[in-house]
């Protein structure tokens, strides 16, 4: 249950049993065609895949190096590429004949993908989301409500993703028996990295066949968000035995040498989080410190494992964009393509678009567009409105 | 590990946190509890991500933190327990990801050096423990297992490396105040029993002396430590004030008492 | 250019030339094989297409009765069937060489997927709102200046869909020699009730398709949500030479016998509106009244000519569905199903509902799922406030 | 129809809307109108939606509506008009719908009864005018047509079939004051004079007499409808009330001869 040095199970005794459980239904699905089938029936029929690849021809026009493609995981059901784990997950509950589902969530993306697919099952859904976070998406609360699931307010820490997690574990564990936990990415301890890249692998596998027919050829470089990082995962899954350079953009917030970032690779350190051992950012003495990227979703302090492994190996290159990058990406992308980006997406964005910029016309670039960006209108309505009053400010002081 | 006790009494393991409400007071309640029979005391090393732990025991780690305790801090507290005349065993409580930032020879002097005489790293499962307890021997350190009702074929495994205790988790569940105990505890801690040749304590959710006496019956003793904590957390301020801190750790003695088996008997 | 005696061209005299070279220009791409393969690469490329057609198997069991489909409109690129038209329409423009592009919109749906488009073909584009909607619709209007459209406030009548309507043409009078006016639904005039539907008519024909593989068989109804009516041509077209029950579901506002209302056939009368002669709501002296529903995409005064023909032919009903009910159909739904409906395509619901409880277990019914409700979340949520409110007093009363 | 005007004199063709600012003061508006040279007057009827209108003629429209002017009233108000004196022929001004709401039988009985001479329907191009052009005809009112410099190929056609004069509208767009025009109107209205047999005026966005007398040299007169609409909505109060409404007519009056192909001669 590793990857290298990283990974494993590091959790109480309690929740030990029911991880193994986890661990043999896992096992046995993965052999079981029926359950593929109906996996994949669910994902087309229900969240619309496959979806599309796009050439991004504007922007390739306007960077004027490497053709640009997005796989579009920003047009499932409910806008992002989360939908396929909980999917997934909801099936293998199902399986084990748990009709009880909670699970963890920041923005509320991975909440709302919950408790849709607990309807669509008839499962019942309890949502830990932490109560800073509640005040500030109102909007997914309802929505989840709206979906018949439960919003559990979590007060403990700072009130967010990290302590919503503890909390959603914490429920788990005295609830293992009957209740399901749909972890959101590719975090937590094994064997849930494994479930969530098995679920999310789809992307790649997608990916990678629409690119060939596109394009005769793999593309040169992939590249994708990563916050706890299953976007990722999912669309590097299919290229990390071929011979094309995989990039991960992590969010360095107001920059990587500020107090302000999620950085775990650039800045995090070997450790513990939620059940793994990974990258974290935390102090000398091993506590957990709250991360900060404007995106809610690359919010978090740790990273998935296999994230932590792809970087020891080097096989995966990882950097950092901050706030204000992803937002001109995100603006450039709107402008240029049509297509309103989520903020994590737009920090891959950034990333890619540099790297066109620098390579040639007959090189291509795949980029994982994890999320649509409707989510996202009023933080960059907020970031627009100050950026205006700062330039304005700048002009009075200039004018005097 | 030496576990005070009496032959004919039973185990009572309490559990403080280390720097709740402030670091020189933890030395005074660890004092406290040694006069109320404690048979070791656990001394938790505050967490900012307590996942095993319950509301009482988060809200302790959080004063903790803002007095700045930290791991180093806290093995060096028990060294001044020892100064200060607590002779019973003090075992570490922490989770592991503040042991894994520490070099592990520097923590494991560290640990000798302030004669902490035993380790638990309550999210560390057997299947991840191995290098930790074979230092932990290696450096005359008793490494705490726990089981739980969920352990089923585990068991065994776990009891077989076990040293000191085992650690018999209540029920289901996070650390925290329980008002009934599952029937199936009793049958659980049996089970432990017949395989174990240590003795076996039980936690998690002990908040009563009713509740001590029941556990008792089937176990060798219990731990303690939500309902230690929130009595912490109701004498804070006095506790902080030197004025009053002398009559509070008092009340906090007399409410010991109340968990302790030898006082029990009496 | 009519529908028996629907449609036509009533418009001044400056715009017949411009109508009569979008008709040519019409004619001529519906002949060439190469603008739908441009039309079609566009839809499956950028928009995502073929969109899914869900069983919905909660909702059947739910109900007892019909096989419940969906066809999900709402999986499309902008969340809805308007991009559908938008590409369609641009893709026209850009063979008529006219690069610049006005728009009409109402809460910002057709104006997004317009924006959306227009940004994609690196074109200009203007979108004339409501002053009242501007107001209403910050979000939409943020997301079309990010797009890089111009949003023009339109302060005459009372600054609603209608008033925006008039605007557009008015702009377009004045500068037709370059623009292109791209119309939101299958109204107007001529020819752009039949450009509408050919590029909404995708709609149906996947659907079709899609129910053969599926069911081996046509459904026994199809049931859509008509404000213009869009979507409900689109979907119909391919079914309107078949055995299969047509039913449009308008919408009823506050109820048809109080003046909220936007039941065009329900209680429409025969007139000319935006260039077209079809069922529209007016006094008696012919002026056009402010039509009402909670529902901002079916909140306009006039149907498409050819749903009035196909009124008058019998060849589809149409029914109207109160706001209550719609809302009602929309909770169900998300509930149940997992999906969020726009509020214009839960009144297609709520009809389809109704239909499916009276019918038996081996009937099917197929609704156009138009868009999703993501969008609509802030009015539902107010309209659930309320009820709370309403319930409190009732009980307060109750308990004196 | 016979248009008022000497033949050495270009037409003047004002433009006023039924009901503004009040029904009885467009009475008096019509007959300032009529003194001030007017060949004939486009009796506007207010409707909801006037899409070929600027914001003038949009605002008339509105504050007649709020007067509770319709269809009906307007055509009665031109029974008044000639009551009152108003002798050069009155064209109804009106969008299609409205005349779509009535009976045809009723409707041209009402025109006819109220002596009202023309008819000019803005959105009903000639490929949709047949059936009214055909009972106009059958009722003796004529059918005004617009022929714009977009219609082209289809503009022999509309003058073929036309009644009256030619109205040429001066260039794209609505109603509507305009400080320019196009320099291409020239041409187009030469060319619209070279088909026709019937006089040509020149109308939309005609806001000065320097604009009328560029007009007048190549067309047969003007249609003067915003910068008149506009003036009515400067001397609103004015006209309202009793006490200065013949100052304001007054006022208003002198303004129109300026547009005045009779007066400007003069």
């Amino acid at each position: 249950g590793r990857f290298g040095e990283f990974g494993g199970k590091f959790v109480p005794e309690t929740i030990m049993q029911p991880l193994i459980e986890i661990e043999t239904a896992f096992q046995n699905i993965k052999e079981d065609a029926s359950f593929r089938e109906e996996y994949l029936h669910l994902l087309q029929e229900y969240s619309g895949r496959p979806t599309a690849l796009t050439y991004a021809d504007q922007m390739t026009a306007y960077l004027g190096g490497a053709k640009i493609y997005l796989k579009r995981e920003d047009l499932n059901h409910t806008g992002a590429h989360k939908i396929n784990n909980a999917i997934g997950q909801a099936l293998l509950a199902k399986r084990m004949g748990k009709t009880k589902i909670i699970a963890e969530t920041g923005a509320g993306q991975h909440g709302v993908a919950t408790a849709t697919v607990a309807a669509k099952f008839g499962m019942s859904c309890r949502i830990f989301m932490g109560e800073e976070d509640i005040e500030r998406q109102a909007l997914n609360v309802f929505r989840m409500k709206l979906l018949g699931a439960e919003v559990v307010p979590v007060t403990s820490g700072n009130g967010t993703l990290k302590d919503a997690t503890n909390e959603a574990f914490r429920y788990w564990v005295q609830h293992c028996n009957d209740h399901f936990y749909i972890i959101g990415s590719v975090v937590g301890p094994h064997p849930y990295p494994f479930i969530v890249r098995e679920f999310q692998k789809i992307i790649g596998e997608e990916a990678k066949q629409q690119f060939l027919e596109k394009e005769g050829k793999l593309p040169d470089a992939v590249v994708a968000c990563v916050g706890g990082g299953s976007n990722a995962i999912g669309i590097f899954d299919s290229f990390l035995s071929e011979d094309v350079q995989l990039v991960g953009a992590e969010a360095a917030g107001k920059g990587i040498d500020t107090p302000f970032h999620a950085a775990t690779i650039g800045k995090g350190t070997k450790g513990v989080i939620h059940g793994s051992m990974t990258y974290m950012i935390q102090d000398q003495f091993g506590q957990i410190i709250e991360p900060y990227s404007i995106s809610a979703g690359l919010d978090y302090p740790g990273i998935g494992p296999e994230h932590a492994y792809l970087h020891s190996t080097g096989r995966v290159t990882y950097h950092s964009v901050t706030d204000d990058e992803a937002i001109a990406a995100l603006k450039l992308l709107t402008r240029k393509e049509g297509i309103l980006p989520a903020i994590e997406s737009a920090h891959a964005l950034s990333k890619a678009f540099e790297m066109a910029k620098g390579m040639s016309n007959d090189q291509t670039i795949l980029i994982c567009l994890s999320g649509r960006g409707d989510k996202d209108v009023h933080t960059i309505m907020k970031v627009m409105e100050e950026e205006v009053k700062v330039e304005d400010e700048a002009f009075k002081s200039s004018a005097r | 590990m030496k576990l005070s006790s009496h032959p004919q009494d039973k185990l009572f393991i309490p559990f403080i946190t280390a720097g709740d409400p402030l670091p020189e007071v933890t030395i005074e309640l660890a004092k406290s509890l040694q006069r109320a029979g404690a048979s070791a005391i656990e001394l938790g090393v505050p967490y900012s991500d307590p996942l095993a732990d319950g509301p009482v025991i988060q809200r302790a780690s959080k004063r903790a933190l803002k007095n700045d305790m930290n791991i180093v801090k806290a093995i060096e507290l028990t060294g001044e327990m020892k100064k200060n005349g607590v002779t019973v065993p003090i075992i570490l409580f922490t989770y592991y990801n503040p042991v894994l930032q520490l070099n592990p020879d520097y923590f494991f002097t560290l640990l000798r050096e302030n004669k902490t005489e035993g380790l638990l790293v309550p999210d560390l499962p057997f299947e991840e423990s191995a290098y930790l307890q074979q230092e932990c021997k290696k450096h005359q350190i008793t490494y705490i297992s726990l089981v739980a009702p969920t352990s089923e074929h585990r068991m065994k495994k776990i009891i077989e490396k076990a040293e000191g205790f085992i650690y018999c988790v209540s029920s289901l569940g996070v650390t925290g105040v329980r008002n009934q105990f599952d029937p199936s505890v009793y049958p659980f801690i049996r089970k432990v029993k017949e395989i174990s040749s240590l003795p076996v304590a039980v936690g998690f959710g002990i908040s009563s002396s009713k509740q001590v006496k029941e556990m008792n019956e089937v176990s060798d003793g219990v731990v303690v430590g939500s309902a230690l904590v929130n009595k912490i957390e109701q004498l804070e301020d006095e506790l902080i004030q030197p004025g009053t801190r002398e009559k509070a750790l008092k009340e906090f003695e007399e409410y010991a008492k109340t968990f302790s088996g030898s006082y029990m008997l009496k």
